[in-house]
């Protein structure tokens, strides 16, 4: 397997407070790499710092070997390097179909086309149906359930067909029928070749889906492995336990 | 979507417009004293409409021209009326606004059909107002915008019931300077004045004959309505200390420039500023009493005016409004003329119909609280304003000779501080 | 030269009243997020205020800060909660500015009934005093004006560095999300922010009634000033605002000494421009990117 | 709304087209109705706010960036018109002038270009603030370029020469193609990803941003048709008015005017902003004329607005349209999904 994204001694400081101490860990193409640690330790941070939303101090990210410091978000989302937010952000004022058919990307180049066209509705319904939106997808998606909003905003970002989705808390405030959901299709995109980058707090959900899995505590990366080796880790431990 | 369908049980439904509503209800709860105007089935009634500036900007002479209007409506009806007619104004609020003059006028003449109309306050509003008017091709007696631009429309149903068109309201100041010998002139001029069409243009007049009588302008400059500041204008006004300083001023600003001449201890020979300094009561209570000796300015009437009917103005006025002579506002009294002239019209003809008093107004002469009001074709003032100078805390009327009170005071004495 | 340097003083005087004004405004911003259009109007609001207490009760417009302050504080709170928190979070941001512009007509609209539409102004007894200082002529009202304003600068400095509710207002400049972790009530710093922005105007409301003529209508022009000068310093920032506020007051009164006055009124907008061209975030603003 | 399963969203409906119709019908028959000259005066002046409204609708609705510097655009256009008018050498008739409009237009489109795209750089916010100033800047302008506006003495056109019996209406046509222009532009807008995308910015910008949607260009798009629009319109009111005033010309009440009549009728709508005007001005001036004769006026203004922010902050036509399309969901049993959380309708319906 090769390495889609490596993140090498990424640095990102708040005034005083260091978010993102020189961290540095790799994704394997066509994993499901799991990045978890203890509350702060920076994980949306870096996420926030790989897809460009914030600016890094300083390091190197690299995507399908090439650099993409300083590229904004909208441009890696072109070149396949998407993801999801922690508190799902759909477009409350857009239907939840609407919400697939923007995030599709590509057809922008045809701002004045249709709102819809036939190939955008095909492509939606394909989707709309495999994560059982279809009978939502004319409500706007301010009218969904929290664990709605999850799913959409997880669909839609599969619509620009990524190469690489990073996974802000997926089963954040879901409810258990919708994780195992979430598990499975996060299981089949990734049998199709999508890889995947999954910050995660439920221990569970993280020993059976993700592989392997990259432990993050203030800013540093303390220990990347198979689950269970990172499970016995002392240092995890500590650093989930300790102060 | 479906407003085309807008059904009435739509209309109950929706919360907003019952706020609306009652917002609207309220407002006309609140206006208890709007004027009504009696239908013209009654063909006695001489219906005169007006669009006044009650609310906006202009709200405060808005309200004095409305005053000098109703005292004279007042005033005439107990005599029996025009040519037995009572007369009933019909009075609008424009806020301030030319869109909304446009309306009014719209809405006297065509809706309305009110006999006649007046002019609105301002010269702002005066020249939209002024065109409705011609379109429909009644006359528009109008006291309060004299700005070059009203006359340049070249309009014939306009009369400008003030002596003179505003540029000419200084022009008695230059009169009296050019009059003085030649040794006994300023040498040096400074202009500081308002950008505005009622003060700028006076001071370019009178700037225009001093530099053609030889008298160097050593400063020259307008500053914006509203400008928080004149201290800074006013330094460089006096940096290269002139004889005379020749403000054209509005009213605030008049009292800022004092205000700034006193703190940068400035004290011209002469000092006159357009307005602000011909206001009785404002005047000395802004710039303190002490500070506004030989200070000059000009106007059209003042109370101890010795023009038709002044006297009994002032009574009337009075015993309608209350105060006393020094607290009466031009605009009043100007409005009050405007209202003179339809009568005197009206005497001489025996008509009051719009046609008949365009065609008469431009020829003679009229004898009103403003003194003899003729006009030319295009409806600009053929008379002259009045020097008046603060001679020992009260307005005097200085020049012309034919009308002083008192003869001029000059080199002005230093501020009180 | 001397006009240039008279210009100078002018311009420092009367930047520090604009400093005053805009700390108020940057702070509601820092606090609240939330551009506060009617801040003006309430500078005016106290202006009016400092007029009725200085003409009835005989009450020095310096002197009459210590009742205004408190007085718009209250307003502030109270606008805060009726007109401010019912906002839902998605439309905040642009419904908070269309209702503080129309707060800022609300007020203006009181305040033309109870006072007309003439412009007032206090004239204290040392109204046209003015100190002779090397040469150049320094007013007392501007003297006074700037040192009371410099005193409350400071005042809001220690209330901000040293107590209790400042350093919770100050977390939740810096991070609203983390304040709330630390215990910060939300929508009681939201308030009180709030009110304490709607304090300064009153402070400096007095001070400018009491250096310029003022009617109900003069807030427009206060607030694209005030808007010019927050954004000069960075939104949020109140370092920054003052410093601004003093640059701004500089360079528009030089800018009318020795060009012209009518273009001075443009100096504010140039330098929004400038700004906003060359560092939109301002001189001590910092660069957000998105809500994350 | 209707929605088929299969195939592309509908450019036309027949709905659609004969709401439309119906309305242009409407607009070019009312004169006919009503021959009084006030009529056609008060029924001119809401087209012509109407159309600014919609156009406003464009960037403040649609988008989400509340410019609060329209009137900047109206009082340009107002003195681009008064400059025409310098040249009378170009004008043989009456009618010209209407048709050098487009032109006006299209200036205020290019200029809009740079200040949006400098306005537009940072938050939505900032660009508030930068239009309000902008609205200043024009005003000081209007001042002092004295050469081109001529100042505070104002700027004279020269009367219209239409006949008495007419005299409204050549404007009131005017402004009722500029309305349907505005429109048209807007049901375009709700009709093509052009909207989806400037929906997308309203909602969340920087999200919009990150899955590759063109926000700066749509929005600078947005910006220069809505002030295009807004442009002309102070072309047509400056040549009704026949001279015009810096203070008047760019007077911040006209876009407090606009704004309130779009959040009246209901934002991102294509007809909302029509019904907020068709409410709010014949209200306004009627009531000046009227009512007037107090100072109450400007607190009822903000009053009215303060309580639409506050009880109705979607407008009119949206709650409506979100109530109905909530029970007919119900009927469908497609309410399943819906949360508890209220709403927000966006730009598709039309």
């Amino acid at each position: 397997m090769s390495v889609l994204l490596s993140v090498d001694n990424l640095t990102k400081k708040f005034g005083e407070l260091t978010a993102v101490d020189a961290c540095s860990f790799t994704v394997e193409k066509g994993s499901i790499t799991a990045l978890i640690g203890p509350n702060g330790s920076g994980k949306t941070t870096v996420f926030n710092l790989i897809t460009g939303y914030l600016p890094s101090d300083s390091g190197k990210v690299e995507f399908a070997g090439t650099s993409i410091q300083g590229q904004s978000p909208g441009t890696l989302y072109r070149k396949g390097l998407t993801r999801t937010f922690q508190q799902a952000r759909v477009f409350a004022d857009l239907t939840v179909q609407e919400n697939l058919v923007v995030a599709g990307g590509g057809s922008w180049k045809n701002l004045f086309g249709r709102r819809i066209t036939a190939d955008d509705r095909a492509r939606a319904s394909e989707l709309l149906d495999e994560f059982k939106l279809s009978h939502v997808a004319d409500l706007y998606a301010s009218e969904l359930s929290w664990g709605q909003r999850k799913l959409l905003e997880f669909a839609s970002v599969l619509m620009s067909k990524p190469r690489l989705v990073l996974l802000d808390e997926p089963t954040a405030g879901v409810n258990p029928i919708l994780i195992e959901t979430m598990a499975t299709h996060i299981r089949s995109y990734n049998a199709a070749g999508v890889t995947f980058l999954i910050v995660e707090h439920d221990m569970s959900f993280v020993m059976r889906v993700c592989d392997p899995v990259i432990v993050l505590d203030r800013g540093k990366t303390i220990a990347a492995g198979d689950p269970l080796t990172v499970q016995s880790d002392p240092r995890v431990l500590d650093a989930y336990l300790g102060d | 979507m479906n407003n085309n369908r807008l059904s009435k049980r739509w209309f109950k439904r929706a919360p907003l417009v019952a706020v609306v509503g009652a917002a609207l209800v309220v407002l006309s709860a609140c206006s208890a004293s709007t004027p009504k105007a009696t239908p013209t089935a009654s063909t006695k009634a001489l219906v005169i409409g007006i669009s006044l500036s009650l609310t906006g900007d202009f709200a405060d002479p808005g309200t004095a021209v409305k005053k000098g209007y109703e005292l004279w409506a007042d005033t005439v009806n107990a005599k029996g009326g025009v040519l037995g007619r009572q007369v009933v104004l019909k009075i609008v609020d424009d806020l301030s606004s030319p869109t909304q003059v446009v309306t009014n006028y719209q809405n006297l003449i065509t809706r309305d059909k009110v006999d006649l109309v007046f002019g609105p306050f301002s010269s702002l509003l005066t020249v939209p107002a002024s065109q409705v008017a011609d379109r429909y091709k009644y006359a528009f007696i109008e006291s309060a915008g004299g700005g070059p631009k009203v006359f340049a429309q070249k309009l014939g149903n306009l009369f400008f019931i003030q002596p003179g068109p505003i540029v000419k309201q200084g022009d008695v100041f230059a009169d009296y300077i050019l009059a003085l010998p030649a040794a006994q002139r300023p040498k040096t001029a400074a202009y500081p004045s308002l950008d505005d069409p009622f003060a700028q243009p006076i001071a370019a007049n009178i700037q225009a004959r001093f530099e053609a009588a030889g008298i160097k302008t050593v400063y020259s400059g307008t500053y914006p309505a509203e400008t928080p500041d004149l201290t800074p204008i006013m330094t460089k006004a006096i940096a290269s200390k002139p004889d005379v300083i020749v403000s054209g001023t509005q009213s605030l600003d008049a009292y800022q420039q004092v205000k700034a001449l006193i703190q940068l201890h400035y004290n011209p020979k002469w000092l006159y500023m357009s307005n602000g300094a011909n206001s009785p009561v404002e005047f000395p209570s802004k710039v303190g009493a002490a500070n506004t000796e030989g200070v000059f300015s000009s106007g059209d009437w003042f109370p101890s005016s010795t023009a038709t009917g002044s006297a009994d103005f002032i009574k009337a006025y009075i015993a309608k409004y209350g105060g006393d002579a020094t607290g009466i506002d031009n605009s009043s009294v100007e409005a009050y003329a405007a209202g003179q002239v339809l009568e005197l019209v009206a005497a001489k003809t025996g008509k009051v119909d719009n046609a008949t008093i365009i065609s008469t107004l431009h020829s003679g002469t009229w004898a009103t609280l403003l003194g003899n009001l003729s006009w030319d074709a295009i409806g600009e003032p053929q008379g002259s304003y009045l020097l008046v100078q603060w001679q020992k805390g009260k307005l005097v009327p200085v020049y012309p000779a034919a009308i002083a009170q008192s003869a001029p005071e000059a080199p002005k004495p230093n501020w009180a501080g | 030269m001397h006009t240039l340097i008279q210009g100078v003083i002018l311009g420092v005087l009367t930047g520090g009243v604009y400093a005053l004004m805009a700390s108020g405004q940057t702070l509601i911003f820092g606090v609240m997020k939330v551009v506060n259009l009617a801040q003006g109007a309430f500078v005016i609001a106290s202006a009016y205020l400092a007029f009725t207490l200085f003409t009835q009760f005989g009450i020095d417009p310096l002197v009459a800060v210590l009742i205004t302050t408190p007085l718009m504080f209250g307003i502030g709170v109270v606008g805060h909660w009726l007109f401010l928190r019912p906002l839902r979070r998605e439309d905040a941001t642009e419904l908070s500015i269309l209702i503080t512009f129309a707060l800022a007509l609300l007020v203006e609209g009181i305040l033309s009934i109870t006072y007309h539409t003439t412009y007032r102004s206090i004239n204290t007894s040392y109204a046209n005093k003015a100190f002779d200082i090397g040469g150049f002529s320094v007013s007392a009202v501007r003297l006074y004006g700037f040192i009371v304003s410099c005193a409350l600068l400071v005042l809001l400095y220690v209330i901000l560095q040293k107590t209790r509710f400042g350093r919770a207002i100050r977390a939740t400049v810096q991070n609203p999300q983390s304040a709330t972790l630390l215990g910060v009530d939300s929508n009681r710093v939201k308030a009180y922010g709030f009110g304490l922005g709607i304090a300064t105007a009153a402070a400096s409301g007095s001070i400018y009634g009491l250096l310029f003529p003022f009617n109900s209508g003069s807030h427009y022009d206060l607030i694209s000033r005030l808007l010019s000068v927050v954004v000069l310093g960075g939104l949020g920032s109140i370092g920054g605002a003052v410093l601004a506020g003093v640059i701004i007051g500089v360079v528009s009164s030089v800018a009318a000494v020795t060009w012209s006055p009518t273009w001075s009124e443009m100096t504010f907008f140039v330098v929004l421009l400038l700004v906003l061209l060359i560092r939109p975030q301002g001189m001590f603003g910092r660069v957000e990117r998105g809500a994350l | 709304m209707k929605l088929s399963k299969e195939g592309a969203s509908p450019f036309f409906t027949r709905i659609g087209l004969a709401r439309g119709g119906v309305f242009i019908v409407a607009l070019i028959v009312m004169p006919q109705l009503f021959p009084q000259h006030w009529i056609w005066n008060m029924m001119f002046f809401t087209v012509l706010y109407a159309a600014m409204s919609v156009s406003w609708n464009l960037i403040g609705g649609f988008a989400g960036y509340p410019s609060l510097g329209h009137a900047a655009f109206f009082g340009i256009g107002a003195y681009a018109m008064a400059a025409i008018f310098k040249s009378t050498h170009l004008l043989t008739n009456g009618w010209q002038p209407f048709f050098i409009m487009p032109l006006i237009g299209l200036g205020c489109a290019i200029l809009a270009l740079p200040i949006g795209l400098i306005a537009m750089r940072t938050r939505a916010d900032v660009f508030a603030i930068v239009t309000i100033t902008l609205l200043f800047v024009a005003q000081t302008l209007g001042y002092n370029l004295k050469s081109l506006t001529g100042g505070a003495q104002g700027a004279g056109l020269s009367r219209a020469p239409f006949r008495l019996d007419i005299f409204e209406q050549p404007f009131y046509f005017a402004a009722v193609s500029l309305l349907l222009l505005a429109m048209g532009i807007a049901y375009f807008i709700t009709r093509t990803k052009l909207g989806m995308a400037l929906t997308s910015i309203r909602a969340d910008e920087d999200k919009a941003r990150g899955v590759g949607v063109r926000t700066t260009a749509v929005k600078v798009m947005a910006f220069a048709v809505s002030v295009g629009i807004t442009g002309m319109a102070g072309g047509i009111w400056a040549y009704y008015l026949g001279f015009i005033y810096p203070q008047f010309a760019f007077d911040p009440l006209i876009t407090i005017a606009i704004v309130l009549m779009t959040f009246l009728g209901g934002r991102a709508t294509v007809w909302g902003p029509v019904l907020g005007a068709a409410i709010l001005m014949p209200a306004q001036q009627l009531l000046a004329y009227y009512v007037g004769g107090s100072q109450i006026y400007l607190i009822a203004y903000a009053s009215i607005f303060l309580l639409i922010m506050l009880l109705l902050p979607r407008g009119i036509l949206p709650t409506v349209l979100s109530k109905r399309r909530l029970a007919s969901l119900a009927k469908q049993g497609n309410m399943s999904g819906i949360s508890s959380t209220p709403a927000i309708t966006g730009g598709s319906n039309s």
